[in-house]
């Protein structure tokens, strides 16, 4: 029948509109279309191995070799990029009105809502593609032995659908050439991100996750559909390149450049406003942030690849793919840059306070979002987009470490009961590459986490009038890197000790996810392979008895490793191109797109390097681009030492340092960090609860009132028959009286009427 | 309704019997039957009481031929006789069938059907 | 105008149908006294052949009345001889059953004093005579007669109706029927006189005539104001309207269903004709709020009075039939209920008279030929099964009774299920297209108000007629009680006749809706002045 | 021929499974249906698409000449496209029944048939009272259905939708038949039909345009149904069996959405530019209210239902915002609601064949027992939540956008339409997706996922094997298996690959619809633009007398 419909409209498809100048004859088109349609291809292929039973490896293999796949083209267009492209696919959504001649004369003008399938690379797209189809490949290739567990069951086929699904749909996010192609890779991500945080559907706590980052992340996705529609009716399209071209932004974007922005609409400036709240939403800022620690319930490979390289920094590429958008409104970055600050410092501090690991490092990635959004409201895009590069590299590598060690020890996440895991045999290389994003992210000199988070707080007290961010976002570095040395001075060094994990609680390879009957059945001591420790389950209250921690296998060294590699091979990027020293490659990729420079910006600080600023904030006096190289190490080696001190050096058994007794100090401070502030709670009491208790009103009301109205309306008529009843009472002379008074009355109240 | 004839037709001062009068005793006739009818419960005379009824229009019908000087009324009061007559022929069967059924007269006897 | 000698020759071709009925009825009387049985059956087809013959004198001799409506004649009687014929199919075998089984038995000899064939039949047609002099009359006196001819022959139908100990109820009804009869009977001739009073003369025109003049001159006489009132009021008791409906429920129950039948649809036609020909010598020609002429409405207290009963009847008889469980007494409030529905036609009055959509008074003619069937549709179902369970009804009484009939009695389950839908006025079936004139002639007429009644009454009786749907088609029939036929074939074929033409009619409606809109129209000659609401260059000049 | 033809064949066919024995009727009607959607997936090609605003395969025959009714069909892209729907639908109702409905069949397929016949009739139909009596047909066999194949309160919800929506529709006849009137007054024409109604009705003054648009939303509005008219609508859907539930869902209540594009739009512009906020507010209470509503229901299929009232409200936003994207978005919702809606409900019999329970306090954590039926679930519920790349996302979207952009606060920008809505009405409706999200992922996090629930009775697992549901103990006639059968996949898949189909690719219906929706708007700018000239008899009839 569709396909009918297809047939029969063919005629009447107009031709794909090329628009905009940005646009070069489509060269290469296919290579880039060849992406979504290799996720799509792993998608299909996944889905008919879990269709026809298959219970092997096979869909992990597909998989890696569909995303890598990608990854060769994703490389291939960018080692042959000339500059921007426009490949349309085809076309999606195409509503078109206007252009009939109304009585009057006249004629109405042709308008229309066009959004293609089409994509629109440039490089901050290829920027983030290669990272995405990059470390998705990896990710692939670690899960494939992570998730071994479940290779008797439908749920390894169901991992990599999911898998392929989200690097499907985020490609579309990234790659779109319009906002509301933007929109499907966005709510798609959110999908898989769905999908996947409940891989462990029997587990409530999974589920209700599950649930809570769909839900939170509609919220912001309103948000960014309210954006959209509102661009769209100012400027009539969605589509960037004809937005951007378009001559009254044009205008607006010089007023703004100029200062003038009492000139600009209040509703142009509320478009950034709205889709900021998508951002917000999806990259988990204050205060829509509280479902990322939540979404570490999937299993890590998912944490590693969606909830800390890629999917949660959309928002951040939102912002850098719309920065003009954002740069027409007076408040928009202004207010960017302070929730960015905010959730930097309020998830650093969370993180500090808690003693799950992985959780740490979802507070970490929030905290480092944050972080990304300061940088982009301090208008250093190109800081934001260095900082998510390297982010992406230094948290999937901590991720994956995590999630080896969770895979190791049945589930063990809690640092109080694990030490020095490092040394113990086959776990070497998991410690080495873990130290190596501890210093990463720690901000460790001369590592590229030091100069991407580096760029960013120097252009916070460089750009006037944000230099309390600075601090902010100082102090955060500080407390970043004792978290995170908290974590490994505490459970990869010291002293070796372990308490495995409780399946039943934490442990992600729990068996059964299929079905019963056997999962208990296997013996407890093999020691060797995957996915068979699941006897140990019985023991978790017995201590170490019986078990054996697993070292990982080849794949996820393999990977561990080379994402430490990658994660110092990075470091030379930040000194080749136009830009060394500030961003480098990385800046030149952001420079040559929609998030550089504005185009007319005569003098506007755009960026956070050139000398050239009318005014030019300070640090204490210096020139912060200067300074901070040395500031922000200090801070973070300081950080790191205090970590050193309180959790390593001042250890005195496995499982309690001198932190410990710091705490009681702090009064009640640390206990409602480790209750995350009591976020969750509050927001429980203050939208949740409410909307229970309305839903449940409503249903009262629908019951009672509204249903009851037209029960009652049903019922007036019977009440009426059984009022005038007895009139038909039988005996003739009550008829007669009736008829008679009835006359009578009927007379009198016509008579009456009339005089 | 009897306040509306007085108007149309206001009685005149002295002895003369106007159209008036008449209407009145017919008016009274007519209401003392439906009383009648509403208020006895033998059915006979609850059906005389329609009789007086019907002879009160009777009455009426002459006095109106009368006052427009033709003849139609009393051409109906004669139909209206006949009618009449018919139905005192049907009730009268009538009431000997119910008595047969129930040995009593009282119209309070019929009533088994209501609601 | 004296009734004459001569006026009466001048009417004689006008009574064509009416001599045709009455001949047969003569021969009916006699013939049924026979002591032959195979003469004595002779009864029914006689009968039958008198209606037909009436039917077609009526259809090809009629000319054009004298009255206000002089085309109505050959419509109505035409219809009444139509739907006469089904119900005299219905009828068969209402009286005797008894004695001529005893005499079939020979357990006794015929005794013409003992059975009532003769006359049952002859008041059959006695009535239908009446009806049919309703429809030519052209006098107050003549009305009156017409109307007292209709009536009487049916309370003694009523109370012969039933025998044996369900002979009881059939008394009550006659004895209710019959007084509370003459009383409405006293009461619209009180009116009658009145209006004579009021206006001079008994004939329909004269009155007319009168009226005209009155209104021309400082009003219409209070004296006939009131007896017009009184008069609608009394003929109120026909068509079973609030407040002169409370005798419907029970005489319905208490009497045989093919006279119940026979009730819903005679008297009320006799009814309806004699309302329309009263109301129509005042006209539809006053303004709504006063008495001034010159608008396209009754006299404001006329229009209140049908205003008012028609909005009561409708609503105390849904309501009322929304709590019964017998289905007679059902079909009984739902009578009450639709002369209220017709009478919203009656008030909308003729409009312009060219087409059924616009002329209340065609609406209400076509209203009652589908009333009719439907009606005699659904007690036909009722009149053609016996219950066996040995209590004193011997035909279905409750819904309970009609469960399952559609898979037991097909014929007559879906009888009794298209006959209620069509009651219910549910497309596409005759009850809608009655409806459809109605309402779209009461808009028309600016009714907008009591066609939002209408509407909201028809919703309710959605509810007891979805009952009698519901019960034969949808429940499992009950075990419990026996049913089984009557014997009687040609009260099943009268169920499928209405049946057939409840849904064959509404498909072919147009000739029939046309030829109501003829009947129910003013010669167009004598109101050269009626304009359309909206002169047609009004509002947008084109 | 090609409608009288999707009329008649269903009719027919309906007849024949009357008259056959019991064992046949599920095939007969198999074809019948399947038939009928041959014929009308022929019409998706034949179709003119350039014209699509134009009623083609037109049939016109006297039928009542006196009140100058014709039988008159014919098709315009949206009717088409509901026709196609319908058509879609029928073969997944037949197929959807095959076990659940195991007495009196021959009664359930030839009123299934004779119910197919009736909504293909409503969207063909051009002449207003052919329109009423297809609309009204509806109701009968739907009534059967429900009485007699529903759940323990069927009857009195059967009565309950029959008579709620009965009196809403006559009071909807009044208003149409006012129209007519009003046609004839201006030019002496008596005709019901509507295109010759549409080109007249926008000349009522305001006051009898907001009389008619009341009375035509009495018909519409309960059909639809709109928030405070809604209540019959879960009753129904709760008590009705899966094939009711449908296309009570998939097409029925389109019919409401459907009568007011089809004439409260043309026939009353003025008053539906006026009141358009106020229906636009209804159904946002509509949207936020069933949605909160939805979520703390423990019957699955009543949260469906009650998703029903929530979703139909964006449709009637979308319609009220009277603009090209809002219209567009709102018969595009028609078609993929009853596409995703409809699935929904064929999940939920399906669980009902097998557990006997709708309960979420007794269903729970399926996707370990039946991971086919639960991917299904997911996907559906998916394309219901209005995820992009699903059908749900793009007539979502539209309707929105569409009364986004209907605000005189745009006035002059290139993408805003004049009206009276705008980003609050937007931003307010758009916390339905939110709310949508939150009851849908309830039920699902439910049914769906979380540990496995099962009724007592339905071993969860040690007693029982992976073998059948026969072995349940419950002696279902229909030996189901535990997870989908191929015959139950066969129904789902052609509805979830026209679910993807059209969110992928939604371009060529939408262009498709541009032609009707082009000219209704046109038609309703046109009537709110039109100033009646100062006349004196341009009072409401009552005055006018």
């Amino acid at each position: 029948m569709l396909s009918g419909i297809l047939n029969s409209l063919a005629a009447l498809m107009p031709a794909a509109e090329a628009g905009g100048d940005l646009l070069h004859p489509p060269k290469g088109a296919m290579l880039m279309l060849a992406v979504p349609v290799l996720t799509l291809v792993g998608v299909l292929a996944c889905t008919i191995c879990a269709v026809a039973r298959v219970r092997t490896k096979l869909p992990a293999w597909i998989s890696v070799a569909c995303l890598a796949g990608a990854f060769g083209c994703v490389l291939a267009t960018f080692l042959g990029y000339e500059g921007p492209r426009h490949a349309v696919g085809f076309e999606w959504i195409h509503l078109q009105w206007g252009g009939e001649t109304p009585r009057g004369g006249g004629q109405v003008p042709i308008r229309a809502l066009h959004a293609n399938f089409g994509l629109y690379v440039d490089t901050l797209t290829l920027l983030w593609m290669l990272f995405v189809t990059g470390l998705a490949t990896l990710i692939a290739l670690y899960a494939s032995e992570y998730m071994a567990g479940d290779v008797r069951t439908a749920g390894y086929s169901r991992f990599f659908v999911a898998f392929n699904l989200f690097v499907f749909s985020m490609s579309c996010l990234v790659m779109a050439d319009n906002l509301l192609l933007l929109y499907l890779g966005w709510e798609g991500v959110g999908l898989c991100s769905y999908l996947l945080i409940g891989y462990f559907y029997k587990k409530p706590s999974a589920v209700a996750a599950a649930k809570k980052a769909f839900i939170v992340n509609r919220i912001g996705d309103l948000g960014l559909a309210l954006g959209i529609m509102l661009i769209f009716v100012k400027f009539g399209t969605v589509e960037y390149a004809t937005l951007l071209a378009d001559s009254k932004f044009q205008g607006f974007l010089a007023a703004a450049t100029a200062g003038d922005f009492a000139s600009i609409p209040w509703d142009i400036q509320l478009i950034p406003a709205l889709l900021m709240i998508g951002a917000f939403g999806k990259s988990a800022q204050f205060p829509l942030y509280v479902w990322l620690p939540d979404a570490m319930e999937g299993p890590t490979p998912v944490s590693a690849l969606i909830h800390a390289a890629t999917m949660v920094t959309a928002g951040v590429f939102l912002i850098a793919r719309t920065f003009w958008v954002f740069q027409v409104s007076e408040y928009a970055l202004p207010i960017v840059a302070w929730i960015g600050a905010i959730t930097a410092l309020l998830a650093a501090t969370i993180g500090m306070a808690q003693f799950d690991i992985k959780r740490i490092m979802a507070y970490s990635t929030v905290s480092q979002l944050g972080y990304m959004f300061a940088g982009l409201g301090v208008m250093t895009s190109v800081g934001a987009a260095f900082h998510v590069f390297t982010h992406a590299f230094f948290k999937a590598l901590l991720f994956l470490a995590c999630g080896a060690v969770m895979h190791g020890f049945a589930g063990q996440l809690d640092l109080r009961k694990l030490s020095g895991v490092q040394k113990m045999p086959g776990w070497r290389i998991v410690g080495v590459t873990m130290l190596v994003g501890c210093l990463n992210l720690a901000g460790f000199p001369l590592l590229a986490g030091f100069w991407s988070k580096d760029m960013i707080l120097a252009q916070a007290f460089a750009e006037p009038g944000y230099s309390a961010v600075g601090w902010v976002l100082l102090l955060t570095a500080g407390l970043t890197a004792y978290y995170t040395f908290r974590v490994y001075f505490r459970v990869f060094v010291g002293p070796q000790h372990f308490e495995p994990g409780d399946e039943v609680h934490g442990h992600d390879d729990a068996h059964g996810h299929g079905d019963h009957g056997h999962a208990h059945a296997e013996p407890a001591h093999d020691g060797h392979g995957h996915g068979d420790h699941a006897g140990h389950a019985h023991g978790s209250g017995g201590g170490q008895h019986g078990f054996h921690p697993h070292p990982p296998g080849w794949a996820i060294n393999l990977v561990l490793v080379v994402l430490a590699i990658g994660a110092f091979a990075i470091i030379p990027l930040n000194f080749i191109g136009e830009h060394a020293g500030h961003g480098g490659w990385a800046a030149d990729m952001v420079h040559h797109s929609t998030a550089g420079p504005l185009p007319a910006g005569a003098g506007h600080a755009a960026e956070g390097h050139g000398g050239g600023h009318a005014e030019h904030g300070t640090f204490l006096g210096m020139d912060p681009h200067k300074v901070m190289y040395y500031v922000s190490g200090v801070v973070g080696i300081v950080g790191i030492g205090i970590a050193f001190v309180l959790h390593l050096a001042g250890r005195t058994e496995a499982a309690r340092s001198r932190a410990d007794g710091l705490l009681p100090a702090l009064g009640p401070i640390p206990g409602w960090a480790q209750h995350k502030w009591y976020v969750d709670e509050f927001y429980d009491f203050l939208i949740r609860t409410p909307l229970w208790v309305a839903a449940h009103l409503f249903h009262l009301v629908d019951k009672l009132i509204v249903d009851g109205l037209v029960n009652l309306f049903g019922f007036i008529p019977r009440a009426l028959g059984k009022a005038i009843r007895p009139s038909q009472s039988g005996v003739l002379h009550g008829y007669a009286l009736a008829m008679a008074g009835g006359v009578a009355f009927l007379l009198l109240i016509v008579l009456m009427a009339a005089l | 309704m009897m306040h509306l004839l007085a108007q149309a037709n206001p009685p005149a001062p002295m002895h003369a019997v106007t159209l008036g009068h008449y209407l009145f005793v017919s008016a009274a006739m007519f209401a003392i039957g439906l009383i009648g009818f509403v208020s006895r419960r033998n059915l006979i005379i609850m059906f005389l009481c329609t009789e007086l009824m019907f002879q009160a229009a009777g009455i009426a019908l002459i006095a109106f031929s009368r006052f427009h000087l033709n003849h139609t009324g009393e051409t109906f009061v004669i139909f209206v006789l006949t009618v009449a007559a018919a139905e005192a022929a049907m009730a009268l069967a009538l009431v000997v069938l119910l008595f047969r059924r129930r040995e009593s007269l009282s119209g309070e006897e019929w009533a088994s059907m209501k609601g | 105008m004296i009734l004459g000698a001569a006026s009466i020759a001048e009417k004689i071709p006008f009574l064509w149908p009416e001599i045709a009925a009455f001949l047969a009825t003569c021969v009916v009387m006699v013939v049924g006294l026979s002591p032959n049985l195979g003469t004595r059956r002779l009864c029914a087809p006689i009968a039958g052949l008198g209606l037909v013959a009436a039917g077609v004198l009526a259809a090809f001799t009629t000319p054009e009345g004298t009255g206000p409506l002089p085309f109505l004649m050959p419509f109505a009687k035409v219809v009444l001889c139509g739907v006469g014929l089904v119900l005299l199919l219905l009828a068969s075998g209402v009286v005797d059953r008894d004695e001529e089984a005893v005499i079939a038995a020979g357990k006794a000899t015929f005794n013409p004093l003992r059975t009532n064939r003769a006359e049952f039949y002859a008041f059959f047609l006695f009535s239908l005579t009446g009806l049919m002099l309703c429809a030519s009359a052209d006098d107050l006196i003549w009305l009156f007669l017409a109307l007292e001819l209709t009536s009487l022959p049916t309370y003694i139908m009523v109370t012969m109706s039933r025998t044996g100990r369900d002979g009881a109820r059939s008394c009550e009804a006659g004895v209710k029927y019959f007084f509370l009869g003459a009383l409405g009977a006293a009461m619209f001739l009180y009116g009658f006189a009145l209006l004579y009073g009021g206006t001079g003369t008994t004939s329909l025109r004269g009155i007319e005539r009168a009226f005209v003049s009155q209104s021309g001159s400082g009003g219409i006489n209070s004296i006939a104001m009131v007896g017009m009132l009184l008069s609608i009021v009394g003929v109120g008791f026909k068509i079973a309207a609030v407040p002169m409906h409370l005798y419907t429920p029970d005489v319905y129950e208490g009497s045989a269903s093919p006279v119940a039948a026979f009730l819903a649809f005679v008297p009320k036609t006799a009814g309806f004709l004699a309302i329309i020909l009263l109301v129509s010598t005042m006209g539809w020609t006053f303004a709504r709020d006063g008495s001034a002429a010159g608008g396209h409405s009754l006299p404001q207290l006329v229009l209140l009075t049908l205003w008012v009963m028609a909005a009561l009847t409708m609503t105390v008889g849904n309501v009322l039939a929304l709590l019964q469980k017998s289905v007679r007494r059902i079909l009984a409030y739902s009578s009450i209920a639709h002369s209220g529905y017709m009478l919203v036609g009656v008030i909308a009055g003729p409009g312009d008279g060219t087409s059924i959509t616009r002329n209340g008074i065609a609406a209400v003619l076509f209203y009652l030929l589908c009333y009719g069937l439907m009606n005699v549709g659904a007690f036909a179902v009722l009149a053609c099964l016996d219950r066996k369970a040995g209590d004193d009804s011997p035909e279905l009484e409750t819904v309970d009774d009609l469960r399952g009939l559609c898979s037991s009695h097909p014929v007559l389950g879906w009888t009794m299920v298209v006959c209620a839908l069509g009651l219910m006025g549910f497309p596409p079936l005759l009850g809608f297209f009655a409806k459809v004139p109605l309402f779209t002639s009461a808009i028309a007429a600016g009714e907008i108000p009591l066609v939002i009644v209408l509407g909201l009454n028809s919703a309710i009786a959605a509810f007891y007629y979805l009952q009698l749907v519901a019960a034969p088609m949808l429940e499992a029939p009950d075990t419990t009680v026996r049913t089984e036929p009557t014997g009687h074939a040609a009260r099943p074929m009268a169920a499928l006749i209405s049946a057939a033409s409840v849904v064959g009619v509404a498909v072919a409606s147009g000739p029939l809706m046309e030829a109501g809109a003829k009947a129910g129209g003013k010669p167009v000659a004598k109101k050269p002045a009626e304009q359309p609401k909206r002169p047609p260059s009004g509002p947008s000049g084109h | 021929m090609a409608l009288l033809a999707l009329i008649l064949v269903p009719l027919l066919f309906a007849g024949y499974v009357a008259l056959r024995p019991e064992r046949e009727a599920k095939s007969i009607a198999l074809w019948g249906t399947l038939g009928a959607l041959g014929i009308s997936a022929w019409t998706l090609f034949d179709f003119d698409w350039g014209q699509s605003g134009v009623f083609q395969y037109a049939e016109s025959f006297s039928w009542v000449d006196a009140i100058g009714l014709r039988l008159s069909v014919g098709a315009d892209s949206v009717s088409l496209m509901l026709i196609a729907l319908t058509a879609f639908l029928g073969p997944v109702c037949v197929l959807c029944s095959r076990t659940a409905i195991t007495h009196r069949q021959r009664t359930f397929y030839a009123w299934l048939l004779v119910l197919q016949a009736a909504m293909t009739g409503v969207f063909a139909a051009r002449d207003l009272v052919l329109f009423y009596v297809c609309f009204e047909f509806t109701l009968i066999p739907m009534w059967v259905l429900i009485n007699l194949y529903g759940s323990t309160n069927r009857k009195k919800a059967a009565t309950k939708f029959f008579l709620y929506t009965f009196t809403g529709s006559l009071i909807a006849l009044a208003g149409l038949v006012y129209v007519v009137w009003f046609k004839w007054s201006v030019s002496q024409q008596w005709t019901f039909d509507l295109y010759e109604l549409q080109r007249t009705a926008a000349r009522m003054s305001s006051a009898e345009q907001a009389w008619v648009l009341l009375a035509l939303l009495a018909g519409f509005a309960v059909k639809v149904p709109l928030f405070p008219v809604h209540t019959w609508l879960p009753l129904a859907h709760t008590e009705a069996p899966t094939a009711g539930s449908v296309i009570l869902a998939g097409v029925l209540l389109k019919l409401g959405t459907y009568g007011i594009f089809r004439f409260a739009l043309p026939f009353c512009p003025l008053a539906i530019g006026e009141y358009a906020p106020l229906i636009a507010g209804l159904s946002i209470v509509g949207i936020v209210y069933a949605g909160l509503v939805c979520w703390v229901q423990t019957d699955v299929k009543k949260l469906v239902a009650y998703s029903s009232v929530a979703h139909l409200g964006f449709c009637v936003l979308g319609m009220v915002a009277l603009n090209d994207t809002g219209i567009t978005g709102s018969i595009l919702y028609m078609i993929n609601h009853g596409l995703s809606t409809g699935a929904l409900f064929v999940l939920i019999g399906m669980i009902y064949e097998r557990y006997h329970t709708r309960s979420m306090d007794e269903l729970g954590g399926l996707a370990a027992r039946m991971p086919v039926w639960s991917s299904f679930m997911v996907f559906f519920t998916m394309a219901s939540v209005g995820l992009p790349g699903l059908n749900g996302f793009v007539s979502e979207f539209l309707c929105l956008l569409g009364a986004f952009q209907a605000s005189h606060e745009w006035a002059g920008t290139p993408g805003g339409t004049p009206g009276r809505l705008g980003f609050v009405y937007a931003a307010v409706a758009g916390t339905g997706m939110i709310v949508a999200a939150i009851y849908l992922l309830y039920m699902v996090g439910r049914v769906v996922f979380g540990p496995l629930v099962e009724p007592h009775g339905h071993g969860n697992g040690s007693g029982h094997g992976h073998g059948n549901g026969a072995a349940h103990g419950n002696g279902d006639a229909a030996a189901l298996p535990r997870d989908l059968n191929w015959r139950e996949i066969g129904t789902l898949l052609p509805l979830a690959i026209a679910c993807v189909g059209l969110g992928v690719y939604p371009s060529p219906v939408i262009q498709g619809l541009r032609g009707p929706v082009a000219t209704t708007v046109a038609v309703t700018k046109e009537g709110a633009a039109y100033k009646p000239p100062a006349r004196a008899d341009a009072k409401p009839p009552e005055v006018s007398r």
